[in-house]
């Protein structure tokens, strides 16, 4: 199955302004973010989803919100579009106290119970058998919730992908498995390393599941196939594995300039950048320029509003260090 | 009071806690209808049916991740990993995830679950599925890690490890699934971190875990025949450790003995030695000895592997040439 | 493509008696080895592939001497069928001297090198990418080896499975990878954990290969696939995967009586034994009752003088202990 | 002479293997044209081309499968994994696989690899990017360990590991990627097994390895000025362990101090405090002393990392604080 941009329209325009401030603010925070690097306030690394933003949107859209997200450490945009406040995600990408870890996770492990992302994992593969976990303590105890779980086209060849999709199968736990097939991994094309062409659709049929491709750069089209597919699983009829098309603007990390791709494949996936897109859809579906305006200015202010608060926070002390390894909240080996 | 074995003792111990707590479930392979290759888990999924004590496919890294994706939505898993050289296929799941998570979330998430394993030598399985496994875990922070060496003990500490709210490893000394002792009736609940001293003596104090101890103990018989008087400290857990208690035994004896089933190199003795090289130095008397399995695989013949573990006789020897020196 | 039990006759009359006696001498060995479990002769475990022989013995007629086995830890059949000698297996399963590790390894890790015989693995799974390994290396120095690795149906939910198939499909690598389908893992029937039917051959797509399921107690049949699946990997032309359907007549290991298998079941699988409808095929085409019946005695009289030069074997000492673990001989850690 | 860095030697160091002998290929992700993603591997495919230099799929276990597959039937496969902690999701090929293949088959296959891996902390990447799992690979019997601490060593343990017939875990420390130094023209070959003792003194012992050498060479700097006169001993592999090394520097001072970037229960100042307090207990004038990152996951704020990781000013505290008490 494959759907197209043109997917049927489930939105008002107050929802599709939504959408759009949702993807616009996953932008401008991370191109924030960035130059953050540059000035080096952001330390360690960091991996950037700018113009992968319609998949975290549109499916952030789709979710309940006591459904749970597990995402990779490509997961800011997962993480904000289930309306964690940008200050504390601001704050721990600069290591500080405010942060939503208080600096001891970083970028890459990014983690809001309270907004049901469950975290973000840095272990290629490792996340689909956690987020099949969640899923069968909610089947467990009947409370309908959904575990929606991100990986990249790249993490299709580990084993725990594997394990993890025959797992949720054979359960039929309500779990959906989104593949942001960015084309690349770090530095090496997937293609060039993955025996189907397709790296999740082709292998959807070995887990005893339906082969679903959708534009991952068009948020509507996205929220379609999630919603879908979480309804699936909400309703005990197991799960799915959606491979959401896309492209990352930027290199694979903080370090990376993306060099290595062709300038013909960065100029044609540049064009087809959702958010421009999404922008002129709106136009085009009623939405005014004021509007579209109003939000871009709103949501640039609030970007600065979090950095400030950000920095503002204070830096990590030795109390910091030695808490909660443990759930007594200490961390001692020894009696 | 009824006699137990300690593979008895295990069932026992689980059915006691998913009788409290609904939220106590099961998985691992082989573990409902066929009661676990090691029948540790027999009558289990019959008493507790098959939501609560579920097969799985040969998956080790789904069953250790589904472990920790419900334990920190609300249940309390108790995941098997057959045979605990099998944790080397899922060890990302262990040492990665289940013991970083709490901390680098600040403590957001919590852990509360068990792995049981089947654990060490003496069945002439060869070198994949003999290996004592208490260090690797050991030095991953973040996981507790428990070894019974008795059905009492597995009982209790079992219930501890349910109730506690951190991941913990539980690992079932397969030497001992035969042994058999008087078990209490009723509720037995335990406490992690707590050392058991087994016998007092004056002259040196061996420290031991799991299918060591009742070695430790049969050889400190024999070493009071020759004159010599040991304590004998079953560790029961490496994380908490018990420093207070061994730094107590041994400060009452000036020597230190470790028996252990891990290979040499990093067993939990080395560490063991190296508090007491630290804190207790001044009340040592002598070297301290560490009387381990050599630092090879183990072999599968018998006579081999017989030779490889520490038996009563070389703990005996070793014991006795170092107090004579 | 399944092939069926009529498959073209590629044996002449001797071939196939050399067929039948590798058969038998694989049944009577480990009948024999069982025996001496019960005896307590034989320590540890063991897993017979009773009832699954006729594909050991298929796969290796099809097998150049110089193309290389790996097996799992029931892989007595697989050693044995690569002409590895009797005696030295019967002894490595005594635990003695003139065992083919002088006890080190074992029933579940018996290797010969000098055959071929790269190894038995008892970790599931592991052996399918050191398989892919020994294909690098041929492929590497243009050798035109084979290399052949052998697993259970329940082995394909592992992660290392589904990282072999994957790296062997785009490496192009000259293997060639065999699933015995007996049906079952320990105690737990594979389909109960599987999310396809053919545990194998329902998951080659995803890795870009053809399904291939074989009539596993059919010899003949077995060799036709594996001889078209091995002329191909020497041809350059990559892996295959083929799932060869049987059954074990016994439980999975020493331990087992297997008894929770319906006794429906397990009469079926007896009425299909590989031996003797291999024999009744002979008679028909032109083998005479003698040359069968000579066989027959001769393979008895080779498993027990096997077993007599095993027992005769010394018990390993001390010096066997300490010894290969390093290159040098020795096993020294500290200088 | 030029002037390397650590990251450029490690290139160097190969080239010189790959030059020398055609059974030497390389494996891992992002080696080939990328050049590695430390940019440990940079020239490497242009000099010897995609056969002998090959990007892989994400998939560990297939690496060091193949690296091991290929080793037993012929070739000399130098695999990446790219962070240390990585090898969590391939242990078993590690552990149970490539290091017991060769005792448990009697010697008839040897494993002549390298697996190179980026070790360490101090990148602020976090913990599951941090690790220094030397002691992970000293505990399992059948590997060797090597870490080494500077670019000239970088080049000769990579010969000498190349030339090994047996299966090296090569650590190269995150940490000291940067740093640079002068290294001599021509061919560069070591031997496994021998520490460096990069200074001497009367006083006390310190043992260090990889980033944490120049950190103690530093804290021997200052602690002179305060008075206190340090041996400084550059392991620099852990298996084999020159422990004819550090037993001789520790016999003449008295004193020991482990200086480990691992965490605290476990690291191989453990083993080593256990050697010494056997086999030199005699020679000690006092507590031994070991200096560690707590046992903890590496945090990824800047700040907590740089109070967890042993630091020269905690080395210096250390030390002064166990001569002066
Ligand atoms: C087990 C493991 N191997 C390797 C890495 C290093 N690594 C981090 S991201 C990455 C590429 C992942 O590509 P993909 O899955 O396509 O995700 P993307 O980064 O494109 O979102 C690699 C190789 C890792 N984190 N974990
Ligand atoms: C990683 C791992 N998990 C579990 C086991 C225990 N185990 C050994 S054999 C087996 C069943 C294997 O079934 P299958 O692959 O069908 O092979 P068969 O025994 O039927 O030949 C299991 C679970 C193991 N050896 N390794
Ligand atoms: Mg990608
Ligand atoms: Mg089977």
């Amino acid at each position: 199955m494959v759907t197209s941009a043109t997917a049927p329209a489930v939105f008002d325009l107050e929802a599709r302004l939504d959408l759009y401030r949702v993807q616009l603010t996953l932008r401008k925070f991370e191109a924030r973010a960035y130059d953050l690097f540059l000035e080096n306030l952001v330390k360690g690394t960091s991996h950037l989803s700018l113009g992968q933003e319609a998949i975290a949107a549109g499916v952030a859209a789709a979710m309940r919100p006591d459904d749970w997200t597990f995402a990779t450490y490509r997961g800011h945009a997962h993480t904000l579009a289930r309306g964690v406040p940008m200050t504390p995600v601001m704050a721990e990408l600069l290591g500080r106290t405010n942060g939503l870890m208080a600096g001891k996770g970083g970028s890459m492990h990014l983690t809001s119970v309270e907004h049901g992302v469950m975290g973000s994992y840095a272990i290629i593969g490792a996340h689909l058998p956690i987020a099949c976990g969640a899923a069968w303590s909610a089947q467990y105890r009947g409370t309908d919730q959904v575990a929606v779980c991100f990986f990249g086209d790249g993490s299709v060849n580990i084993g725990a992908f594997h394990e993890a999709l025959n797992f949720a199968a054979i359960w039929k736990l309500p779990v959906v498995f989104i593949c942001e097939n960015n084309l690349w991994m770090e530095y090496t094309r997937t293609s060039e390393v993955t025996a189907v062409a397709n790296p999740a659709a082709d292998r959807a049929s070995a887990y005893g599941l339906e082969s679903i491709i959708v534009d991952g750069n068009d948020a509507e089209a996205v929220y379609a196939v999630a919603s879908a597919a979480i309804e699936r699983a909400r309703a005990g009829e197991g799960p799915s594995m959606i491979e959401a098309t896309t492209y990352r603007h930027g290199g694979h990390s903080r370090a990376d300039p993306g060099k290595y791709r062709p300038d013909s494949e960065v100029a044609e996936w540049l064009a087809k950048d959702p958010i421009p897109r999404y922008r002129a859809f709106l136009l085009e579906v009623g939405a005014t320029e004021e509007q579209l305006v109003a939000i871009e200015e709103d949501v640039t202010a609030a970007v600065e509003r979090a950095v400030d608060e950000a920095k503002a926070g204070d830096v990590p002390g030795e109390e910091y260090l030695m808490k909660d390894l443990w759930a007594d909240g200490g961390s001692s080996w020894r009696n | 009071m009824a006699q137990l074995t300690y593979r008895e003792a295990i069932a026992r111990g689980i059915a006691q806690e998913m009788q409290r707590d609904q939220s106590v479930v099961m998985i691992g392979e082989d573990i409902g209808a066929a009661g676990g290759v090691f029948k540790g888990t027999v009558g289990l999924f019959d008493e507790f049916g098959p939501l609560r004590v579920r097969d799985t496919p040969i998956s080790e890294q789904a069953i250790l991740g589904a472990a920790m994706g419900a334990a920190m939505t609300g249940l309390r898993p108790i995941a098997e990993i057959m045979f605990a050289d099998f944790f080397a296929v899922c060890w990302d799941i262990v040492a990665n995830e289940i013991a970083k998570s709490r901390y680098m979330t600040n403590g957001q998430v919590s852990f509360p679950l068990v792995i049981r394993s089947g654990n060490g030598g003496g069945l002439r399985f060869g070198a994949q599925h003999s290996q004592s496994v208490e260090n690797w875990a050991m030095m991953v922070p973040g996981l507790k890690v428990v070894v019974p060496s008795n059905a009492v003990d597995v009982i209790g500490l079992m219930a501890a490890s349910v109730r506690d709210n951190d991941p913990v490893i539980f690992l079932e000394e397969k030497a001992l699934y035969a042994s058999k002792m008087d078990v209490p009736d009723g509720e037995i609940v335990d406490e992690l971190g707590k050392a058991s001293v087994l016998r007092q003596g004056a002259d040196a104090t061996m420290v031991a875990l799991g299918n060591m101890v009742p070695r430790s103990m049969a050889a400190a018989e024999k070493l009071a025949e020759e004159g010599i008087d040991c304590t004998v400290v079953d560790l029961r857990s490496l994380v908490p450790l018990d420093v207070t208690t061994v730094l107590r035994e041994v400060g009452s004896t000036g020597h230190l003995f470790t028996v252990e089933e891990n290979p040499r190199l990093l067993g939990w003795g080395a560490e063991l030695a190296s508090i007491v090289a630290e804190e207790a130095f001044y009340d040592l008397d002598g070297p301290i000895v560490r009387i381990t399995t050599p630092h090879i695989p183990l072999p599968a013949a018998d006579a081999l592997e017989d030779m490889a573990i520490p038996s009563v006789g070389r703990i005996v020897e070793s014991v006795s040439k170092a107090m004579n020196a």
